[in-house]
């Protein structure tokens, strides 16, 4: 098919597309309108297991079984990059010369660097009080790391960042959380339900149940699933180069 | 009175044609892209149109969120927190995603030499 | 709608729309100098509104974007360092007047929330946005002159 | 009026996403993102959706145009390289 008939083909499609959205767009409950019975329903379950934000309760209490497989498919994706980015083997692996980076860059990296692991890790925790959890604060913690790439060169991060230790901590992390689940079953509940622990006092840090402890591993697993795949990246942008031997 | 309530027609509907329109944009990006980084991308803004349509599905006039560390519960309307927590997991899977089709973008430009979709499909034909 | 809800509509509309238009158009250098605007504008808006809507927890979100907006520019300062070496971009003017709109914002909310803990994380949240943000202003104007490839 | 600021960022989300197609260099694009991402980020939060914004602000400021010019970096080396063979 020849561009031109391809694009009178989307404009065609997409014009039909669009007529029915904005159909559908008129039909909707207006924007801003009182009705929400689902979400009544889970703030008041929510406050019920002394957990203050409401999200995080739907995440890893109301709907945990859900977020098992939004991690599966986090876990599918990295899975999925570490093959297709893995060293060919008409290709081997040039480790970069040091560069050069101005002064006061270098050093905001490495002030801002232990401020940001702080940050992430302050998110994951205050995850069922504050707003942030497990998907934010593991992706800041993740970013943090990446500084020292930024603020000084390839071979620095690969000191402080052991990505066989990430790899690992990565499926740990996703076992903790079925682990955790099927100790529900064992206490004679349903799987990932949250009758394991005692609900404790609201807006405090052990408050939930075992929603802290769902979320500590939807942290790890983020973080360390976001360090191997941008260590992949990595090592295909800066090191491994084409044509075998050196 | 006529264009007070025209206006409150359009702020109603406003958020839910935004996300259409953000999704249309994103797929003719997708479908006349020459370069699979750039479709990625494209994607990638099709993906933002769906979080926009959940929250605007969500939103209550004159609510907050239902997050109580800093409020007493019940002292204000909260707006829904299921799309919320929704919107939340699809943000970072969908960013994982992203990085899926980026690393077949980088083993495609390995094999064929090129990232434009049209040289491959004449590569193959 | 209150006094700060309105100001952090001012400061958005205003930061939003001078970002889009210098980050969609011309050449490579302004782009960047545009992208590390957008975060020295709308951290601000963001505080503002976290004041409006009088919600403390909504901090968290301009302290990751003071955190995390300088580390994106530097992203691109580092990757697009060769480009960047022969525009040099400057735009010395516009980057103070940013740091002093989000130093201004901070003070204004420090004295309004008076001694606590919230005004020591309004004042890590101007520290980070105006550190972050004359540093990635350095950074994308020569910050990284032996980058070759690395 | 409540509503300005609400409609100011589905203004600026619409116009960054058209910009974001409509440069075709992926380079120029990445930054575009970026700066959609901070609207995004935004938009959540005048939607009261402070969670999903942080989620946004975490994924989109960094990590995707970190990602985006990492290829970027790659498939140019690569291509550099194929030219250099040629000759």
């Amino acid at each position: 098919m020849n561009p031109r008939a391809r694009l009178w083909l989307v404009v065609l499609g997409g014009g039909g597309l669009a007529a029915l959205l904005v159909a559908a767009c008129l039909r909707l409950p207006a924007f801003g309108g009182p009705w929400h019975p689902y979400g009544d329903r889970a703030v008041r379950a929510a406050l019920a297991r002394h957990i203050a934000n409401t999200i995080a309760s739907v995440n890893f209490d109301q709907r945990a079984f859900d977020t098992m497989g939004e991690m599966t498919i986090l876990f599918a994706a990295v899975l999925g990059c570490v093959v297709l980015l893995r060293q060919a083997r008409d290709e081997h692996r040039d480790p970069p010369e040091p560069c050069e980076v101005a002064a006061p860059v270098r050093r905001y990296a490495l002030v801002v660097l232990p401020i940001a692991l702080v940050t992430g890790l302050y998110v994951i925790a205050h995850g069922q009080l504050s707003p942030g959890g497990g998907f934010q604060g593991g992706v800041v913690a993740a970013t943090a790391l990446h500084l020292m790439y930024l603020g000084a060169d390839y071979a620095a991060l690969e000191r402080i960042r052991p990505v066989e230790a990430f790899e690992i901590g990565d499926a740990l992390s996703a076992s903790a959380y079925l682990v955790l689940g099927f100790a529900g079953v064992l206490a004679g509940g349903a799987f990932l339900a949250n009758t394991l622990l005692p609900y404790g006092t609201f807006n405090t840090l052990s408050s939930g149940g075992t929603v802290p402890l769902l979320n500590a591993a939807i942290g790890m697993e983020v973080a360390s699933a976001v360090v191997v795949l941008l260590a992949r990246f990595l090592d295909q942008a800066v090191e491994i180069e084409e044509g075998s031997g050196s | 009175m006529g264009s007070e309530s025209a206006v409150t027609a359009v702020t109603h509907v406003l958020p839910y044609l935004v996300a259409a329109y953000v999704f249309l944009v994103g797929c003719y990006g997708l479908a006349t892209s020459r370069n699979l980084i750039h479709a990625v991308g494209c994607l990638a803004v099709c993906q933002s149109a769906t979080y926009v349509l959940l929250l605007a599905v969500g939103y209550r006039d004159g609510g907050t969120a239902p997050v109580f560390s800093d409020i007493r519960p019940g002292s204000r309307p909260v707006v829904d927190p299921v799309v919320q927590a929704l919107t939340l997991t699809d943000v970072v899977v969908g960013a994982t995603v992203t990085a899926l089709l980026l690393a077949l973008t980088v083993q495609i430009a390995k094999r064929h030499g090129t990232v434009d979709p049209d040289e491959l499909r004449e590569l193959r034909g | 709608m209150n006094g700060w809800i309105l100001a952090a509509t001012v400061v958005l509309a205003v930061g939003l729309g001078t970002t889009l238009w210098g980050v969609a158009t011309g050449p490579l250098g302004r782009r960047v100098v545009a992208q590390n605007l957008s975060t020295a504008l709308v951290c601000p808006g963001l505080l503002l509104l976290s004041q409006g809507y009088d919600r403390t927890s909504y901090v968290d979100l301009a302290l990751l974007l003071a955190l995390l907006g300088p580390v994106g520019t530097l992203v691109f300062a580092r990757l697009l360092a060769d480009e960047l070496a022969e525009e040099q971009p400057r735009a010395w003017g516009l980057t103070w007047a940013a740091a002093g709109l989000g130093a201004v914002v901070v003070a204004v909310l420090c004295a309004v929330t008076g001694p606590g803990r919230s005004m020591v994380k309004l004042l890590i949240v101007g520290a980070l946005l105006v550190g972050g943000n004359l540093l990635a202003s350095r950074a994308m104007s020569g910050g990284f002159p032996g980058v070759s490839r690395g | 009026m409540a509503d300005a600021v609400v409609v100011v960022a589905l203004l600026a989300v619409a116009g960054l996403a058209t910009a974001a197609v409509a440069n075709r260099d992926p380079a120029r694009q990445a930054l575009v993102l970026a700066v959609l991402g901070t609207a995004l980020a935004v938009l959540f939060t005048v939607l009261q959706a402070p969670d999903v914004g942080l989620s946004q602000l975490a994924v989109g400021s960094a990590l995707t145009p970190l990602l985006i010019m990492l290829s970027v970096r790659k498939v140019r080396r690569r291509s550099a390289h194929g030219k250099d063979s040629k000759q």
